[in-house]
């Protein structure tokens, strides 16, 4: 995609975004896999409340993370897609929690 | 006995959980960060494992320190098989639902712990130091025991990660702190004493109170989103296994002969169920297991019957039966 | 969408992602309104500093939650989005506050 | 009255707040988590609302009592109708915006109900415990007083909304940790007093100094960002309106015959404007109202003037009008 | 777009989601070349942990903030996108960070 | 000297360094929230501050307080020149690379400076309250003499930028508090001390520890990640450069006759490096330097080095150079 060619016209190339919510003591296994499936990279970010099929939670005043969730965000090739869904499926479906794929656009390709 | 039971009910300790209980349920926005919740944590867990390695320094080591110690870890790893039991006999929960609450009730509250050394240092009643140990030792076997039991169902998928498992549960925080804090305490003795004291010994009852406010916040809003999971029978479970724990905790203690404060806080210990370390781990070792369960039955039911009927009896028999 | 067809190709289905921007007074009203609307769930995802036409605002120190805001994220399916920016207008087009909605793809649909 | 001024400005509490505003002006990037900040303001509420209530335990329910708490709400639900009236007169902010501003300077700001404690404890000048109950009651009247006052045009869309909405703010935090703490301190009394006074008195201090500095950073930030909604008649009004709230509550005070120390705490409830509990419920109920107009007059202006000059000049009056 | 026509059937506009990860000591020129290019407004939202090419952080008890990153989220017109993108890319490409783009739909396009 | 390196090794806040160097290492899941541990350093940064204007209260300004903080801005600005020709002749470092640890090495660790106090305190050496405004200016001049040092292959910006840059360096947070508090406590004296002692003395040591059990958890994340950063030589320098930098110290505490304790802080301070402050300027002044590399050194390395060897040494040299 080249967004509006011009003066400052940045080419852009698509990655996918790939957003996987799962409870809190599942984190360290799902940053493992991702780190034996190689990927660039990815940032956790918190999730304080929500809402599933087993009812609402919060963060407020806990001492354990038993009941809460947090969200893995890591942008990667849209060929490695496939790879990582078929490697987190795994964790995945066995816990609570889902993963999300969405298109994004990048300026600097070869950083993922 | 009644006397005593009253003591418990207004003391600021019960009266803040109280507090925090009706807040919850009155749905107002009363809130505790969760950084300010896991300091208050950190810190009364430091205390009292500080207080009791200082408090081991004294004494040293002694056969009824191992013998309580081998009588800790038995019943952390037995009861959990009559929790199944119990479970599996009177109510409708599956296989795997009732090993995980099984793995909660064999396993020990650190709370629970915090709140009875509360209650019998405003009673002036000592207990020995070593029980701070016992308290770390107890917390793990129940969880071995759930696994041996649990339908077994869904492999584990690598061995890394049972490896993996193993030490997340040793090495959980709680148990660090705990353990680590006793052997500083142990180390320093008297000398770190003094030096602590104004911040670990002076400051204990009253943060202990803010503890509890929290606690009684995150006890309401579970019991308000979980009574739904519970059936009459799972619910009279949570107070049924805590009694059943409390009886056999009472006479491990009587036959090494305990202490009357050390009786009632091995008691404590065998009747709570944990609600930090152990849900964490059944997520990992026993995913198909619903975690609003055990969750709602140790922190909604065990933990409030605990801190206002159940410490107080525990205390009242270890009066009874320790010389 | 079928992601690169062979040996782990997952097929993915379009679901759209809700992100609803509000002040954190309003945190309940919004999620009354998704709990009345029976989505399957939703995220609550901390906003710790920002800037809009009043200016700039950060949650450092802060007090009360008056001036802060939050993002409640809600996977639904296609079909769901016209009612709930509908529903969630009201409440939002009264007060400060912006609603984004995003294509996305998830392996398990039935969830959402 | 210098002497006394003089003596306020150079404790350290106020000396922190002044720190915190300078860093903030200066765009240091000094910083006070939120997390701890919400800490800070927990204890210090629990603090003064358990210090009352065990003060409360030795004197009794008193006519002076139900007197005080009386002219609190009268004050709290009248005032708004006077900031209103002046806000109208001589600002140009719109009706929704003035009827904001009103219901902020009717309720009270619990910050600066416990810098008048803490200012009145320095100088060894004892206060009625039951004014934590007082301070309680006057924070809500004032949001009803400001929905009445302010034009229909939005109507709440939900029956249920507006039910929850008086809920919530009946129900909110501050006033729940304010009347409990109270009632716990009634309570255990002396006893919980003797428990808990390392924590809660003798640190108290120094958590207000802590709690002022980030009280100097969120002002000096809220000013940055705030002044440019301000003309010169709206801050001047966030000037005159204490001193009316101010001289109104110590005509109640010396009717019902309070102490120095008890006018003083009730001229600076009248005199401060809320900016945790008000602004909060009015984005709920008065959504058009421009939130930043109240925030910046009540927490940029307000608060440091009572802190700085108020407070003193409450005190020295309650010296001179009271018994 | 026209989601569903119908009953409540809400026209929605394209713009376009802006996420820029940096270094959180970076956090503030970032956002002062965001107010320099006039945009209508930003979130900033936490990473408390993630992985990079120099290895895993996280902000557990960490005093400082030299090795946190930070998310700011920025809305914006589709048209905007490019000169925005050339404005962040000088600070971005010197430091640690990325920036990605979205397509996102919203109701009302004024606002941004 | 072995003595005294025992008593710091066995002291409890050295002990709870360890148990989380030690909890990190073995991968236990026990943490410290972010705000906790930003408070626990403002509550330290803000004690030793006051108490230092506390003492200066009394002494007032001499000609020894302007001496001893000509000379630590000059180490603060020199030694950064000598960790540079030293790193680039032992060390395979690139320029900008060896620039960025040279700053780090220039300024201070305001937390070393703390666990020096500590241990003096426990010692019961006194040491001059001024150290705390000399710990101040020994923050930046590093950063200023590192930007010179550096090669200026990438150009700043905007001048706006740059100015930005010194305002946010001279006005960081931990100066702005350390200087803050000293100033509050200079002002307010011994009457401000009698307030504030339960808080800022009393829980000192407790909180410390608190703290350093963080420091541990971090220094053990942080070595588990960067050592693959650190060459044998790169690593041989965190342990020397403090050596040197304290060395230079007690030359110039000798010549102005610096008292035991002054000596041995004015030496801590030239020993240790920065890992809050120059950081995240590094981030802003240098972005080609790769920040892994002296964070890892200065927290995973010089850090421990200085609060197990370091400290104890500069007490036991100071004690033989000072009269
Ligand atoms: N549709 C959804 N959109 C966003 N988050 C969701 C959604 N469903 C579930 N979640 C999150 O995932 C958690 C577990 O949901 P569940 O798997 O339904 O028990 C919830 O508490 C939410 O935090
Ligand atoms: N274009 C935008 N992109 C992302 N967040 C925004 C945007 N505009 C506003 N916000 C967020 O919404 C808040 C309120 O903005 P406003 O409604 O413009 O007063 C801001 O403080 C930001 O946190
Ligand atoms: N592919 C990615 N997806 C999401 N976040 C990333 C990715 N790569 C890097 N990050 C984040 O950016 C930080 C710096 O990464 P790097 O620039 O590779 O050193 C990491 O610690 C992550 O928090
Ligand atoms: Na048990
Ligand atoms: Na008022
Ligand atoms: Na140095």
């Amino acid at each position: 995609m080249i967004v509006q060619p011009g003066k400052g016209a940045m080419q852009t190339h698509l990655k996918k975004r790939i957003d996987i919510v799962v409870e809190a003591p599942l984190l360290q296994r799902v940053t493992n896999q991702l780190d034996r499936e190689n990927v660039s990279g990815y940032s956790v970010m918190p999730i304080i409340a929500g809402r599933g099929h087993e009812g609402p939670w919060t963060s407020e005043g806990q001492l354990g993370n038993a009941s809460q969730m947090v969200a893995i965000v890591c942008v990667v090739d849209p060929a490695r897609v496939d790879d990582l869904l078929a490697a987190t499926f795994d964790l995945i479906s066995r816990q609570i929690g889902h993963v999300t794929v969405t298109d994004v656009h990048v300026v600097r390709p070869q950083r993922f | 006995m009644f006397q005593l039971a009253l003591q418990n009910l207004l003391s600021p300790m019960v009266l803040f959980f109280v507090l925090g209980l009706f807040a919850a349920l009155a749905r107002s926005d009363l809130s505790i960060p969760e950084a300010v919740a896991k300091l208050l944590a950190l810190y009364l867990l430091l205390s009292i494992g500080f207080r009791g390695g200082a408090e081991l320094a004294h004494h040293g080591f002694t056969g009824q320190m191992a013998a309580t110690m081998a009588a800790g870890i038995l019943l952390s790893f037995t009861t959990p098989f009559i929790a199944y039991a119990l479970l599996r006999a009177t109510t409708g929960l599956s296989a795997t639902d009732a090993a995980a609450v099984a793995a909660h009730y064999g396993s020990i509250s650190a709370v629970t712990f915090v709140a009875v050394t509360g209650m019998l240092g405003q009673l002036a009643i000592p207990y020995d130091g070593y029980l701070v140990a016992v308290a770390a030792a107890m917390e793990t076997p129940a969880i071995f025991a759930a696994l041996w039991i649990a339908p077994r169902e869904t492999p584990m998928t690598r061995p890394s990660e049972s490896r993996g498992l193993i030490r997340e549960i040793a090495l959980n925080g709680s148990i660090v702190i705990l353990l680590g804090a006793l052997l500083i305490g142990a180390i320093t003795g008297q000398r770190g004493m003094v030096m602590l004291k104004p911040f670990i010994v002076d400051s204990f009852a009253g943060l202990l109170c803010l503890f509890l406010l929290d606690m009684g916040l995150i006890t309401g809003r579970g019991l308000q989103q979980g009574w739904r999971h519970l059936s009459a029978a799972v619910a009279a479970f949570a107070v049924v296994m805590p009694l059943i724990g409390g009886t056999l905790a009472a006479a491990a203690a009587a036959a090494i002969g305990l202490s009357v404060g050390s009786t009632a806080v091995l008691m404590t210990l065998a009747a709570s169920a944990s609600y930090i370390a152990v849900p964490a781990a059944m997520r990992l070792a026993l995913p198909a297991a619903n975690p609003s369960i055990p969750l709602t039955l140790s922190l909604g039911i065990t933990f409030p019957f605990n801190l206002l009927i159940g410490i107080p009896l525990y205390i009242a028999i270890a009066n009874k039966i320790a010389q």
